[in-house]
């Protein structure tokens, strides 16, 4: 009962270690966001920030238990390379859609 | 068939996805499910998408274990030099001649050198068929230009001949 | 958690009134932009913060504690929806006014650069 | 508050590795955003998160799900899929954007549009 | 027994009924319209003559109309003495000036509309007298303003006509609402609109605190319309009215309309010291400002007018004094300025007509040419004077005796007798001067026209009226002591003075006061007359301009106010507008919280130091944002994209999946949409020079503003959501959610069940935004310089000498790989799309998330492929979408009104099937249907439009591109 | 079936919307005709529904409808009673009588101008049916979103900068609407009006301020759509740049925000809201309202084209009912509704007139009308006896603008002299703001009186080469037709006022709409 309870403390804490990682990660991605310097470092950061951010809630989904939120995982999976995307046909083409 | 059907394989990829996605069975879902990866690959014609012949199943998932393979050794490569107090760059650029033509063969090897850390698609050619990559870690260019070539782009070559 | 909300909810609210009040077009939009995530926050937020609450009904409902609010939830939806559509149109007008006035001002007339 | 209460102790602290290291994958990757000195030494980085570290905590949530719930969760090897193919979309644009935009600026040390006139390193824009 | 109602109902509904009549059935023929005119003027005239027994009789006549009994408003008419004796006169001389304007005005006119306007003035002014309401009484005063300012500017073409109008209008209608406040308040303290009410109130209203402001407003309707200095001043300028306007309006009728209301009032409002010494004063002055500045004009009419401002003056001193025989005197001058003078403006416009010009200065000797003229110029010319046998020595007899009667104290009763004699004095000498000027003297050849005696049926009006002055002179008892004493009693009731309308009373005092005016008047005219004719200005008062001051001060409300307002309110600046707007709500909303909430003891959940976190980097991107958007738009956009994304895993951590997907799926589309329209924005690089004090200034100002406001809101937010409500409807749907709506998903049943009408508003909101969309970027090119070109046709143009082709060829390579990635990734979009939308109702998704979702997938493919590409390979109509969408909604609502119940009402159960098993039904799944056509619909319409403007780029311009190197340079 | 005729009014314009869309561009004739239907079964549908507002049997008839049969204490509900009733039918009127104007050159500025309009009925109706606060965010956005689009109808970079200024203006309000909202849901716990005023009597201490909070931003907002001073300085622009047939169209959006004020000050903080709430806020919306009024005046005095002109007049007409209706008395409310009927189609026929004296198409800032020049020429100058007979059309446009100055200064004979006489007459009860309000409001009748009398003197007496563009028979059906019925309400008075002034003292009772609303909540279905 006590191993348990202390190897799922520990896998708590795993958890949380974790995001707090992911979030330093996150932290640094809008770091390089804001200092550039050039437009496609920006979106390159973006990139970084919505795969650090898709991973922080797949871990809120293991904390709070919840499957509910891969979802929100999978649309970031899926739909997030949109926005990178648009931004760097931008910077290639200077125009988002021709 | 081809015109009603013209993407069979993307057809069973979408029907596997939306399983996938019901995380379900029955069948009113595996009906409408076939339904709808018909209705898509049907459109997936009407936007000119070329066909695909996977020639050899095999040697495709031969080819995704050693990708796997290379992104674990290349993962732990990089974080290294990332991690590293005064990180050792030697990048550069590598020019690779290509032989292989086939567009699905070029986007499975754009997607492995880009997920495989270390190393990232910059440009193609198609008239001179020669490829530009950049790699973070650049000991011996003809080193790098003969890897991907026997590793990825014989493989390549015999899946989409 | 409510501390952190509502500090968060004035930041945001503070960057996109400052931007409001900027001379560019797209200073404002994006200010409106940053006001209206915080209005989403406060809405969202007013029913209680709820961490690990079930946002879907299991089984029958009988201990609703266990449930977020989700009323507050439909509305912010709704001023979601809502936000898009007025936005768009307002990036809209800006960019055709721009054509029409050659700047990017937001009174169509370029005093300073 | 514990998310762990039905899973086996191994497999939590299974769990628990797998998401840690993970999310110590993609750390870094951003860390290397910020500690490389060139874009297309930087354009490198974010890969870790995009792959090995996904990989990992997507298998510690697949086993999480497995093995607390009972349900098997596989959509989530959806998500695994879905990044691979994208991500190589939004870097190789921004790549070709960065070569386009150098080339035009007349860059050295940019691989030029004639391939044979490929330079080396030294010459890479650095800021 | 005469139905005496009905008969005044018709005389005031018949000049109404001719006016409107004129222009069908006069339609361009002048003998009708004339007909017409006089016709109706002339039933009036017998119709109201038919009154006079009842009348004489002391009898008040009454017809009250239902109008609006509510509001206090029966429509009433009441003709008493006063009002018979104004009836008698309006109908008369409008009888009179109707023949006489036949002939006056020039052939070629129609005069359809002069006449059609005559007779409503008429009918306004017959509506002043009988009205037995007072708001009735405002009604019509107002509609004579009116009609007055029509007749004025009849001549519109002259300058002096339109000024003339416009001026006869403002201050006749200031004046008039003056009135109506007056009047109300006066009904406030009477209780009543009724006049006969009002009047018996009299002693309640002088008590009253509000009887001064009552008065003063009533009073100054009065003055305005009477032409009372200072308001005199659009009297004179009015003359350019053609004569017969002048003669009828400005004359005889219209201005003693004020004269009328300070006798109708008399009883309640006069008889205290105000009314003194405001009526008699400005009564006074008015009269000797009149007589002096009537001297000294020399066109015909203006002698006329300033005269006539001088006998209302002395018609408005005699009501003030406060006597009940200067009432009496009042009205007896009233019938008598109304004869004299209007035969007087009628004599000038004959002038007028004949020789083309009216000044004094160039007339002279007109007795030759036009002697009955000249005679009946004479007539009228004589009684203004006040010479005896003629009417104006009565009413000046009355008038010098009220004078000498008045006790308020010696020094102004000396001083009312002086200026009473010097006005008359006055009066003489302008009346030599009028009728010697024009009539006397050798004649004169250089006219501009040649004049000659006017027809018979233009002297006719002049000759009558001539003929009344002297009959009212000659037997002033028998032709005017009826009338007199009727409409005096009407007023003054048992109070009526005793007095006596003989032409001659003995050597009395009046008399000797007459002798000397009439020998002073004719020493002046013969001493001035060579030096009146040699000055343009009115000695003494022609610094004093009124006109001066009433058009400096037009000029100060149009003008300088305006710009004076505008320069300290910028209401076109959006900033500035923006400002007041977030200032004024951090300012209600901070006294809006009374008291201040105190922090109370409840506990809110604990911090989680990653949430934390989490915001300290939101945060950061929003500051980032706000930093950069001036400079690096696509800096701030990415950074607001960030923003986005925490604001995502915001929702996520506090169990709000469904806002989660939506926040981030919005996110996507707005990013997307943003950043197809950054690249028409113009470049724009940071600023080497330092900020200007100015720019500073706002900076800190707003940055200020922006942190108060922040510290508000989080205040609130912080305050709102510790306070949990027990009792929140949030508890009946998750109640409600399953067994009612039949769905697990609780946000989703509240959207497309419990509040479905919210979203419908909410697509309809969309589909609406995506018409305005279309429309404006319809036909829309965007500004030249704006129009760089893309980056290939750059290429082109540095490179251009080599290899074109090949350049192409790479940058076509370039995207070939990602858009055959893109075109695999699209249908499965579509099916995660479709997905979201079958799961909704239970788990996290619907509709619009779908939606979106699928206008991700287009994004993506026009991303991939181009416009034309795609459009060439897939039939996209959104349009279509959003219309199908809406009409599916609405039809899925409904469906439930045909079967009896209220719109929107949803049905689910379970059908059997074959092969499928249960397959559930839900009708709120058919309104999602439409919401999710509807949106995607809308969003794709948004994004395809906006995509198509850079297909609308018409020369590929030489410069460099811009748009993403902004943020490098 | 009669509750139905509750939905109608919001459901008819969007079917016929939905239609229009579907329908695309190329069936213009079959358009229209769709939407003269809409326009006339509105007029009738809100015709019915004020007759049952006005049903016999007290002064309590409401007609409660609740959505998708839910009770109406959770779910959104619609409620008919007089001034809803009376709103609706005035916009019904008003979109009919606007319609014809539009067919010609105007609508074929751009495309959809027909469902927009439509849609911005079903805004209009929406916002004036709805009992449900957030409800009435949405109505709001409807009606916000289609005059967006409407202002913007026929582009141009007049159009486009002033579109860019009102919608600035109109999302950050949109933006308080939501905060105020979302305030007091977080208090109560409901968005239900009638629920919400059954509620605030009980409310204390924190709640109740963090309650006057989000109804002070909630009133910010409306203030802001009712275009009040010193939030109101978009409108002269964002009107005077709309084509005509949308600025009259207009004409009844300000009025919906004093509406919405009016109805939530008397629901929410009447009589019974309990000591710290009654009259929450009224000084400040009677200050603000005297205030306004004065600018308005001011901005009329000043006004240099006759689009402006109008639009200024919205700004008097929107100060004169706020000062009122903050005066919390039946009577003057009664008159305020009286007022505001009168001043919204008077407003809207000017606006449509406007359209066809002047030529609107300048540059911004065009002096149309002349500043007055105070330099005076003599004072007798020779008559000037040209033979004028103007041609017919300039005689009729010319009669019309006379009439449209009559109604909005409140001069007689049309009825904006019995509107403003029954707002007038019962004010001086109420205190010194009152007195003030009565003498700037008839103040303003005179400013209007000088800023028409310039306008018009100048129109259509001065300028020989004043350019009047042909007007088409539609054109003028649809001001006649505005004009004849002030016309006609200046006979027919006794039945309308009964009908505004138990309007007034029905809003003035709430607690008739409090039982009507929560009443319904047994008998709807569990
Ligand atoms: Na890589
Ligand atoms: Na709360």
């Amino acid at each position: 009962m006590t191993s348990l309870s202390m190897t799922a403390s520990l896998a708590t804490a795993a958890i949380l270690a974790a995001q707090f990682l992911l979030l330093l990660g996150m932290g640094m991605a809008i770091v390089r966001m804001v200092r550039g310097p050039r437009a496609q470092d920006r979106v390159l950061a973006l990139d970084a920030l919505y795969i650090d951010g898709m991973l922080l809630l797949l871990t809120i989904g293991i904390r709070t238990g919840s499957i509910l939120y891969v979802e929100a995982g999978l649309i970031i999976a899926l739909l997030g390379f949109a926005a990178t995307a648009a931004f760097a046909k931008f910077l290639l083409r200077g125009e988002v859609i021709e | 068939m081809t015109r009603w059907l013209p993407h069979p394989w993307f057809a069973l990829c979408l029907l596997v996805a939306w399983l996938l996605l019901q995380q379900s069975l029955a069948a009113p879902t595996i009906v409408l499910g076939i339904v709808l990866s018909l209705a898509l690959s049907w459109t997936l014609g009407k936007l000119d998408l070329p066909r695909v012949r996977v020639r050899s199943v095999g040697t495709l998932l031969m080819l995704l274990a050693r990708v796997f393979g290379d992104i674990v050794r290349s993962n732990i490569a990089v974080a290294k030099t990332i991690v590293s107090p005064r990180p050792r760059v030697t990048s550069g650029f590598v020019t690779i001649p290509l032989e292989m033509t086939s567009p699905y063969a070029l986007a499975l090897l754009a997607c492995i050198i880009t997920a495989t850390p270390g190393t990232i698609w910059v440009s193609h050619d198609s008239r001179r068929r020669v490829l530009v990559i950049h790699v973070l870690d650049l000991d011996d260019e003809a080193t790098w230009i003969a890897n991907i070539k026997r590793r990825y782009e014989q493989p390549l070559l015999q899946i989409f001949r | 958690m409510e501390v952190v909300l509502a500090i968060a909810i004035g930041a945001l609210a503070g960057s996109g009134v400052w931007l409001l009040l900027r001379p560019r077009t797209f200073q404002v939009i994006i200010g409106l932009t940053l006001i209206s995530y915080a209005v989403n926050l406060l809405i969202f937020s007013i029913g209680g913060l709820q961490v690990g609450a079930d946002p879907v009904l299991v089984g029958g409902a009988t201990d609703l504690s266990r449930y977020a609010d989700p009323l507050p939830q439909a509305l912010v939806l709704t001023a979601i929806v809502i936000g898009f559509a007025t936005t768009a149109l307002f990036l809209v007008v800006l960019l055709t006014s721009r054509g029409l006035a050659g700047n990017d001002h937001v009174d169509g007339e370029d005093g300073t650069p | 508050m514990n998310a762990f209460a039905a899973v086996p102790s191994w497999v939590a602290l299974v769990i628990g590795v797998l998401v840690f290291a993970g999310a110590l994958l993609a750390c870094i990757g951003s860390a290397g955003l910020l500690r490389l000195t060139t874009f297309y030494r930087r354009v490198h980085a974010p890969t870790l998160g995009t792959t090995l570290g996904m990989y990992l905590v997507l298998a510690g949530t697949i086993v999480f799900f497995w093995a607390g719930a009972g349900c098997p969760a596989l959509h989530i090897i959806l998500i695994g899929v879905c990044v691979s193919i994208t991500t190589p979309i939004s870097l190789m644009l921004l790549a070709g954007a960065a070569l386009e935009r150098d080339r035009r600026q007349g860059v050295a040390g940019v691989p030029a549009a004639n391939p044979s006139e490929t330079g080396a390193d030294e010459g890479e824009t650095s800021r | 027994m005469m139905p005496y109602g009905w008969i005044s109902t018709v005389i005031l509904l018949l000049p109404f009924a001719a006016a409107l009549a004129t222009p069908l059935i006069g339609r361009g023929n002048r003998r009708r319209t004339t007909w017409l005119m006089t016709g109706t003027a002339g039933v009036c005239l017998v119709l109201s003559a038919l009154l006079f027994p009842a009348i004489a009789e002391g009898e008040v006549l009454r017809q009250t109309f239902a109008w609006a009994p509510a509001l206090g408003l029966d429509f009433t008419l009441r003709v008493d003495g006063l009002a018979w004796l104004f009836l008698i006169l309006i109908c008369g001389i409008g009888l009179l000036v109707g023949i006489y304007a036949t002939y006056y005005m020039p052939r070629e006119y129609p005069l359809v509309r002069f006449y059609s306007l005559l007779l409503g003035f008429m009918g306004a002014m017959l509506g002043i007298v009988v009205s037995g309401k007072v708001i009735q009484l405002v009604f019509f005063w107002e509609l004579t303003s009116l009609f007055s300012f029509l007749l004025i500017g009849y001549w519109h073409y002259g300058k002096s006509a339109r000024d003339a109008a416009r001026t006869a209008l403002i201050v006749t209608v200031a004046g008039g609402l003056c009135l109506l406040a007056g009047v109300l308040a006066l009904a406030h303290i009477a209780g009543s609109y009724d006049v006969d009410a009002i009047l018996a109130a009299g002693d309640r209203v002088r008590q009253s605190p509000l009887y001064l402001p009552a008065l003063i407003l009533i009073l100054l309707g009065a003055f305005t319309k009477s032409a009372q200095v200072p308001f005199h001043f659009w009297l004179p300028q009015a003359m350019s009215a053609p004569t017969p306007v002048s003669a009828y309006l400005h004359s005889a009728t219209m201005v003693k309309a004020g004269v009328f209301l300070l006798l109708r009032f008399w009883p309640v409002l006069a008889g205290t010291e105000a009314w003194f010494w405001i009526v008699g004063g400005v009564g006074l002055t008015t009269m000797l400002v009149g007589a002096w500045a009537a001297t000294f004009q020399h066109d015909m009419k203006a002698v006329l007018a300033y005269s006539t401002i001088s006998h209302l003056g002395l018609i408005t001193m005699l009501t003030g004094l406060g006597s009940t025989l200067g009432v009496v005197a009042a009205i007896f001058h009233t019938i008598n300025h109304a004869t004299f003078k209007a035969s007087l403006f009628m004599a000038a416009g004959a002038v007028d007509h004949e020789t083309g010009t009216r000044d004094l200065r160039r007339l002279g000797g007109l007795r030759h040419v036009m002697p009955i003229t000249a005679t009946l110029a004479v007539i009228a010319g004589a009684a203004m004077a006040g010479v005896p046998l003629l009417n104006g020595f009565l009413s000046k007899e009355m008038f010098f005796a009220v004078a000498l009667g008045a006790n308020h104290g010696l020094a102004l009763d000396t001083l009312t007798v002086l200026v009473a004699v010097a006005a008359a004095a006055l009066g003489v000498t302008y009346s030599l001067r009028l009728v010697g000027g024009a009539f006397f003297g050798p004649l004169r050849h250089d006219f501009p026209r040649e004049p000659h005696e006017p027809p018979r049926w233009m002297r006719f009006p002049i000759g009558l009226l001539a003929l009344a002055c002297l009959a009212v002179g000659i037997f002033p008892g028998r032709v005017v002591g009826p009338l007199l004493h009727a409409a005096a009693g009407s007023v003054l009731g048992p109070q009526l003075p005793a007095y006596d309308l003989a032409i001659w009373h003995g050597l009395t005092m009046p008399v000797l006061m007459s002798v000397i005016a009439f020998a002073a008047g004719c020493a002046l005219y013969v001493a001035l007359r060579r030096r009146i004719a040699a000055r343009d200005s009115t000695p003494l008062i022609d610094r004093i301009h009124a006109l001066h001051a009433f058009e400096r001060v037009l000029a100060f409300l149009t003008t300088t106010l305006p710009d004076l307002h505008a320069k300290i309110f910028p209401g076109r600046k959006l900033q500035a507008q923006l400002l007041l707007v977030v200032l004024l709500a951090g300012i209600v909303g901070f006294l809006a919280v009374q008291p201040l909430p105190v922090p109370t003891a409840v506990q809110g959940t604990q911090i989680d130091p990653a949430f934390a976190l989490l915001w300290l980097l939101g945060v950061a991107c929003a500051i980032g944002a706000a930093t950069q958007a001036k400079f690096h738009r696509m800096a701030a956009l990415i950074l607001t994209a960030g923003t986005g994304l925490v604001v995502c895993i915001t929702f996520v951590w506090l169990s709000a999946p469904d806002l989660a997907v939506t926040q981030l799926l919005v996110e996507a589309v707005t990013t997307v949409l943003l950043l197809l329209g950054l690249r028409w924005l113009p470049k724009r690089i940071p600023g080497r020079a330092p900020l200007s004090r100015i720019a500073r200034y706002r900076r800190i100002r707003d940055a200020v503003i922006a942190i108060g406001v922040g510290l508000g809101l989080a205040g609130l937010a912080y305050a709102v959501m510790l306070h949990l409500v027990a009792d929140s409807a949030s508890r009946f749907f998750l109640q409600q959610a399953l067994p009612g709506g039949g769905g697990r998903n609780v946000v989703n049943v509240i959207l497309v069940d419990f509040r479905a009408l919210d979203t419908l508003g909410e697509i309809t909101v969309l589909a609406i935004v995506a018409l305005a969309v279309f429309a404006l970027l319809w036909r829309f090119r965007p500004a030249v310089e704006s129009i760089g070109s893309p980056r290939k046709r750059d290429v082109a143009a540095v490179q251009g000498e080599v290899h074109v082709d090949r350049q192409r060829a790479a940058l076509a390579d370039q995207l070939a790989i990602p858009a055959l990635l893109i075109l695999l990734v699209a249908p499965v979009i579509v099916l995660f799309a479709l997905h979201l939308f079958l799961r909704g109702h239970d788990l996290p998704g619907g509709g619009f998330v779908a939606g979106i979702t699928v206008t991700m997938a287009l994004i993506v493919l026009y991303m991939a492929g181009g416009a034309r590409w795609v459009e060439t390979r897939l039939k996209v109509a959104p349009v279509r979408w959003i219309g199908a969408g809406l009409l599916l909604a609405i039809a899925t609502g409904l469906a439930a009104v045909v079967l009896g119940d209220p719109f929107l009402t949803s049905y689910h159960g379970h059908w059997s099937l074959p092969v499928l098993g249960h397959v559930p039904f839900n009708s709120a799944l058919l309104f999602d249907l439409g919401v999710f056509a509807v949106v995607s619909g809308a969003s794709a319409l948004m994004l395809v439009v906006l995509a198509h403007q850079s297909l609308r780029r018409v020369i590929p311009a030489p410069e460099m591109p811009r748009g993403a190197d902004e943020a490098e340079s | 079936m009669n509750g139905a005729l509750a939905i109608a009014p919001i459901l008819i314009p969007l079917i016929v919307a939905a239609i229009q869309v579907l329908l695309g561009i190329r069936f213009g004739r079959l358009r229209t005709s769709l939407s003269f239907l809409s326009c006339l079964s509105l007029v009738a549908v809100a015709a019915m529904l004020m007759m049952s507002a006005s049903a016999p049997n007290g002064e309590g008839t409401m007609l409660v409808y609740n959505l998708g049969n839910w009770p109406a204490r959770f779910a959104i509900v619609l409620v008919v009673d007089r001034l809803s009733a009376l709103m609706l039918l005035l916009t019904a009127v008003l979109a009919l009588a606007v319609l014809p104007y539009a067919l010609g050159r105007w609508q074929r500025m751009g495309p959809h101008f027909q469902p927009l309009v439509q849609l911005l009925l079903v805004g209009y109706n929406g916002a004036f049916l709805t009992g449900d606060l957030f409800n009435l965010f949405v109505f709001f956005e409807v009606l916000l979103a289609a005059s967006y689009g409407l202002a913007l109808h026929g582009s141009g970079a007049r159009r486009v900068g002033a579109g860019l200024h009102y919608i600035a203006i109109n999302l950050t309000a949109s933006m308080l609407f939501l905060i105020g909202v979302g305030l007091i849901f977080g208090v109560t716990g409901t968005l239900n009006m009638a629920v919400l005023a059954h509620l605030i009597p009980g409310l204390t201490g924190t709640p109740r301020a963090l309650m006057h909070a989000g109804a002070a931003l909630l009133g910010l907002a409306f203030l802001i759509k009712a275009a009040v001073w010193p939030v109101g300085f978009w409108l002269p622009r964002t009107y005077s740049a709309a084509i005509p047939p949308v600025a009259a169209l207009f004409a009844a959006m300000t009025k919906l925000g004093i509406y919405v004020i009016l109805r939530l000050s008397l629901l929410l903080f009447g009589v019974d809201a309990g000591a710290a709430s009654m009259h929450f806020g009224s000084e400040w919306l009677l200050w603000l309202g005297i205030i306004t009024l004065v600018v308005g005046s001011i901005g009329m005095l000043g006004a240099r084209e006759l689009g402006k002109l109008a639009a200024y007049c919205v700004l008097v007409s929107s100060g004169t009912l706020l000062g009122a209706i903050a005066l919390h008395s039946p009577a003057v409310t009664a008159g305020a509704l009286a007022y505001l009927v009168i001043s919204v189609l008077g407003i809207a026929a000017f606006f449509l007139l406007a359209g066809l004296v002047a030529p609107r198409e300048g540059p911004e800032g065009t002096t149309q009308l002349e500043p007055y020049d105070p330099a005076i020429d003599a004072l007798f100058a020779a008559e000037d006896e040209r033979r004028v007979t103007s041609p017919a059309p300039v005689v009729i446009l010319a009669a019309c603008f006379l009439a449209c100055g009559l109604l909005l200064a409140g001069l007689p004979p049309l009825s904006g002299f019995i509107a403003k006489f029954a707002l007038l007459a019962p004010m001086l009860d109420h205190g010194t703001g009152a007195i003030l309000l009565f003498a700037l409001t008839i103040a303003a009748g005179l400013c209007t009186v000088i800023a028409m009398a310039r306008a018009g003197i100048q129109i259509f007496w001065a300028d020989a080469d004043w350019e009047f563009p042909r007007v088409e028979p539609g054109e003028t059906i649809s001001v006649m037709g505005l004009l004849g019925i002030c016309l006609v309400l200046t006979f027919v008075v006794a039945a309308p006022w009964n009908y505004l002034a138990a309007t007034a003292r029905q809003i003035h009772a709430p607690e008739h709409y409090i039982h009507a609303v929560m009443g319904q909540a047994t008998e709807a279905r569990p």
